[in-house]
């Protein structure tokens, strides 16, 4: 079904086959022993966390101008925090038809990672929003203050999952 | 003396005429400004936590909110990513229903913009004008959804409503009249000799920054950047819609509101096209329409819009996760969904627009004027809600 | 009297003396019924917009709703307005910029809460960065509504006109 | 009794009373505040799509609005912020509103009833006319606060920028004339032609000045609102704030009643109408009229033009119209060498 509705709305703008794209990846990340896979129309690659800044600035030179967002998953059950980096073209249309998630993981109990923003300065918004609502340490980020939350927040980062706020009685 | 000696440093907002729901801390030295810091956050109302704790079709209303002005297009993009990872697909009609609804959302979005641009100038007839000609693509779209703003339109697998009738008569005069409204504001602010003076050449976006900096949207067009969803990655109906996407090459905040002049006219002729093409069909897809008890059919039919089947009610997608993106009024919107099979997302990321152009506060209001802060703010078209979620 | 010779002990705190002699006449009938007249005619609303009613807010004072009819004008600083509109969510952030902008309205001032979050969070009633406005401002009005249509905030001008004028506003008693 | 009230009657209408106190002085400056501001409002809304103010008086279109605001304004805590200046911060507005009508004590009404009459009087009603300025100058100062201080320092900025080719328009019309006396000048006009068919260029300099001066729009730039609040005016409340914004409408009026007698033949020609007192009522009104027409047409540039930038607004004043009332004052001379041959 899924493929289904790709390949539709895909259909009409003359879409780079299925498996160009991981080819190209794999091709341009070799030797960071990236794992490609693609499902639902977005194509994700992961690497290991010390690679990342280097897979980044291989997925620059290849094309990739710019970050769309920066999306950090809370995951205690394996005491990951999985950091996922949404990147496409605005200039390559063979590109741009793409996202491509590239994926890392890192510790939760000290989540650290080198900031992109050497790399693409799109990302510098994005980063600050996951420091305070995951408590992950960009190290080498431009600007240390707090986006979004007050400069007073304290405690738990709320998009932890151990975060915990009132649901509704019906559904709890 | 110093540097620092000689620099005020002024806080506008959050109260302020001119500073919507944000603080910008501006250093000025004499009447040019150094340095400006947004300070966004006066609006953030956690809807990525909120949305881990709700049920997937609660989250339409959920999302609707920080965009105000522009609901639809986001409502949409959601449901798209939704739909991907449910893997449906909307009937035919009810994509052009879609569509149909995101481009008048997008003429009414434009305006608001436009209106607010024109009084961070002062000019509170372009203000008063833009509100009053917004209002009737409000009017048609609550004709055609029930809400002002708040349409909730999409769901997963179809619309809520149909058509009702003598819509397309009563859209049509309202396009004849917009564009015939259009050439009015020409008049009295677009060619306003003052206007000019206080656009030309202010904030002026290169190129190659806006590119670096990953800004979206109109904003990105006016640097020349011919980047459009619609284009690029076609959603809905708009494979099948004849459109130009606008762009201008000078980058300035002129430039920047010519191109949302240029996308209210582009989306008028789709407005058009969609009204014309629109196959017939069912409004929900096939599975969910199976669902609805036949007693209810009648009523669907009479009064051509949907009963909403339980079945959307507790949605629990498969394992995994989706992505989708859409070009909203302000910009390409990216909707992000990590299912774990529960009926409530994992994680649920929106990345508005709004929140991708935040940097080009710091980056354009540098070295101008004070009076140019409200000037450049306002052909941002920046909506601080959206931004802050 | 005799051993003080300080000016305030001559003259009294003149200050307070003046404010109250002030207030005493103006709570005279006629002149007061003229005074409440005057405010309800011309209820400016500080520009603070807090959270995303503040579009609805916009559309009641742009042409088609044209709140302006009632003397409704939005207007610039604080200082220069008797009315704050707490146009939605109010965020932890906001809230003290809205406690700020409320100590620095002149008296008599009212507060107006718009939207379902103004009343008790609406649809984020479990954020945890939210503030209840009436759990910090003396809120006149409430207007239903996620967002209210512009009618709801034009019928609550008139309604906080009315009570304006009946004299039970709760601004006019501070 | 009846001798009290004539003695009364006469006082007032003595013109070195009338004048100042009544017209063209503090109470009709009041009445034409009152109005103008509200036609102001409604003017903007007509051309906005909209009433404006409508249900404070539903059978007069709502024109008793800004008596509704005044009382408000009159009834509202004066707040006086503790790092302001005391002195400065009450006083300033008080003074800003007394210098901005001072002038029109040197405004005559017609040929014979004037405050006092002077072969410089031009002079000196625009002498007066540039106190003002340095009160939004103290205003901003002593408010302490930034946007007030940036929008005092604009003020001083546009002093000079306005109020020097201002002064060179005026005087073109001094050159065309002859004199510099207001009532003189009144008489010529009736004998030849409206200053502003004479010497359009000098009235349409002195028009765009007198826009700059009061800070109208596209020239509101003092107390520009999207970018500095109120400018100098940002912390006042109350009465206070009232005072400050009507002086920049009260300096209107006086400018327009300066622009009719100077460009529009003042109170000249006078309708063939006869009752009593018409020999005062008649030129008063025929001027006031005319002055009225004026600031009108200046309160509508509102709803057409945004505003200008402050560097833009000054590049206007001394490039543009400042050689313009530089031209004027040859134009004036041109005008007078074809007058005699």
């Amino acid at each position: 079904m899924a493929s289904k509705s790709e390949s539709q709305v895909q259909g009409k703008a003359e879409a780079a086959p299925p498996g160009e794209i991981e080819t190209l990846l794999g091709e341009v990340l070799e030797g960071l022993s990236p794992e490609i896979s693609s499902a639902r129309g977005a194509v994700s690659v992961k690497v290991p966390p010390d690679r990342l800044k280097e897979a980044a600035e291989r997925l620059k030179a290849a094309g990739f101008d710019h970050v769309k967002a920066v999306t950090g998953i809370d995951r205690p059950d394996s005491g990951e925090i999985e950091l996922v980096y949404h990147v496409s073209s605005y200039l390559d249309p063979r590109l741009s038809k793409w996202i491509v998630a590239l994926r890392t993981t890192l510790p939760r109990d000290n989540p650290e990672t080198p900031s992109l923003y050497d790399v693409w300065p799109s990302v510098k918004y994005h980063e600050m929003e996951q420091r305070e609502m995951l408590g992950i340490h960009f190290s080498g980020h431009p600007d240390p203050r707090s986006l979004l939350l007050p400069e007073s927040y304290e405690g738990v980062p709320p998009l932890r999952k151990d975060f915990k706020v009132k649901v509704e009685g019906i559904n709890a | 003396m110093s540097e620092e000696e000689h620099v005020l440093e002024l806080l506008i907002g959050p109260q302020h005429p001119a500073s919507g729901h944000m603080r910008l801390v501006a250093k000025v030295d004499g009447d040019v400004v150094v340095s400006l810091r947004p300070d966004i956050g006066y609006v953030h109302r956690t809807v990525e936590k909120l949305a881990e704790t709700k049920n997937y079709i609660q989250i339409i209303p959920l999302i609707e909110r920080p965009p105000l002005a522009d609901t639809a297009n986001h409502n949409l993009g959601y449901v798209l990513a939704l739909e991907r990872l449910l893997g449906i697909e909307a009937p035919p009609r009810a994509q052009w229903l879609r569509t149909l609804l995101a481009e008048m959302t997008r003429i009414h979005s434009h305006f608001y913009g436009l209106g607010i641009h024109g009084i961070m100038l002062g000019s509170s007839t372009a203000f008063m004008w833009a509100f009053w000609d917004r209002e009737i693509m409000i009017e048609l779209a609550q004709r055609l959804t029930g809400a002002r703003l708040t349409y909730s339109y999409m769901i997963p697998g179809g619309v809520r409503r149909d058509l009702p009738p003598g819509f397309e008569d009563e859209m049509d005069k309202a396009l004849r009249y917009l564009e015939r409204r259009i050439p009015d504001y020409h008049k009295i602010f677009f060619d306003n000799p003052v206007t000019r003076a206080r656009l030309e050449g202010v904030g002026v976006l290169r190129r190659e920054d806006a590119i670096r900096l990953g800004i979206v949207g109109p904003n990105l067009r006016a640097s020349g950047v011919p980047y459009d969803v619609r284009k690029v990655d076609p959603y809905c109906a708009y494979p099948e819609l004849d459109f130009n996407v606008v762009t201008r090459e000078e980058g300035d905040s002129l430039a920047r509101m010519m191109v949302r002049v240029g996308e209210i006219r582009e989306s008028i002729n789709m407005i058009r096209q969609i009204l014309k093409k629109m196959p017939d069909g069912p409004i929900l897809e096939e599975r969910y329409l199976k669902m609805i008890p036949p007693k209810w059919k009648e009523w669907m039919a009479q009064h051509r819009r949907i009963k909403l089947p339980a079945a959307l009610i507790s949605l629990r997608p498969p394992k995994g996760e989706a992505v989708a993106r859409v070009e909203a009024a302000r910009g390409e919107a990216v909707y992000y969904i990590v299912s774990d099979g529960s009926p409530k997302p994992y994680r649920f990321r929106v990345v508005s627009p709004s929140i991708r152009n935040v940097v080009l506060f710091e980056h354009l209001i540098r070295n101008c004027r004070v009076a140019d802060i409200p000037a450049i703010y306002g052909s941002l078209d920046y909506f601080p809600p959206e931004a802050d979620r | 009297m005799v051993c003080g010779i300080s000016g305030s002990m001559w003259l009294g705190d003149l200050e307070r003396t003046a404010r109250k002699a002030a207030r005493w006449l103006v709570e005279r009938t006629p002149i007061r019924s003229l005074r409440d007249w005057g405010i309800a005619f011309s209820l400016w609303p500080v520009h603070f917009t807090t959270a995303c009613c503040g579009a609805e807010f916009a559309a009641a004072s742009a042409p088609r709703f044209d709140a302006e009819r009632f003397g409704f004008l939005p207007f610039v600083a604080p200082r220069q307005c008797n009315l704050m509109l707490i146009e939605g969510t109010l965020t932890k952030k906001m809230a003290d910029a809205a406690i700020w902008v409320y100590e620095q309205m002149p008296e008599p001032k009212f507060v107006i809460a718009m939207g379902a979050c103004a009343i008790d969070g609406g649809i984020f009633w479990n954020s945890y960065n939210i503030v209840r406005p009436k759990d910090i401002l003396p809120v006149e009005v409430f207007i239903p509504g996620c967002p209210p249509r512009p009618e709801a905030v034009a019928r609550a001008v008139i309604k906080l006109q009315k009570r304006i004028r009946r004299g039970e506003a709760i601004g006019l008693k501070v | 009794m009846m001798g009290l009230l004539e003695w009364i009657l006469d006082l007032l209408l003595s013109p070195w009373l009338f004048v100042p106190l009544i017209y063209p002085g503090l109470i009709s400056a009041f009445a034409v505040l009152l109005f103008i501001i509200w036609f102001e409002r409604k003017l903007a809304a007509k051309v906005q799509l909209r009433y404006g103010p409508l249900y404070v008086l539903k059978r007069l279109g709502g024109a008793i609005q800004l008596v509704a605001d005044l009382l408000r304004y009159l009834f509202a805590e004066p707040i006086v912020p503790d790092q302001a200046d005391r002195l400065a911060f009450i006083f300033g507005p008080i003074l800003l509103f007394a210098s901005s009508y001072i002038a029109a004590i040197a405004i005559p009404i017609s040929y014979d009833f004037y405050a006092f009459r002077s072969e410089i009087s031009l002079l000196v009603v625009l002498g007066l006319n540039t106190l003002a300025p340095a009160f939004n100058l103290v205003i901003g100062w002593g408010s302490n606060n930034k946007f007030g201080l940036i929008g005092g320092l604009r003020e001083g900025f546009l002093i000079t920028a306005d109020e020097i080719p201002m002064f060179v328009s005026a005087l073109a019309m001094a050159v065309l004339y002859g004199t510099m006396d207001l009532v003189r000048m009144v008489e010529l006009q009736s004998e030849w032609l409206w200053g502003i068919a004479l010497n359009p260029l000098a009235a349409v300099t002195f028009f765009v000045l007198m826009l700059l001066s009061t800070s109208r729009f596209p020239f509101e730039i003092v107390e520009a609102e999207s970018e500095i609040v109120m400018g100098p005016f940002t912390e006042y409340s109350g009465i206070l704030y009232g005072l400050t914004m009507g002086a920049s409408y009260v300096k209107l009026y006086v400018l327009s009643l300066l622009f009719a007698i100077l460009f529009l033949g003042g109170w000249e020609p006078l309708p063939p109408l006869e009752f009593p007192g018409s020999w005062l009522i008649l030129p008063g009104a025929v001027l006031f009229l005319k002055a009225l027409v004026i600031m009108c047409l200046s309160v509508f540039m509102r709803a057409v033009y945004p505003r200008y930038r402050i560097d833009q607004a000054l590049r206007l004043a001394w490039h543009y119209l400042f050689p313009a009332s530089i031209l004027s004052v040859f134009l004036s001379l041109l005008v007078l060498s074809g007058w005699s041959i």
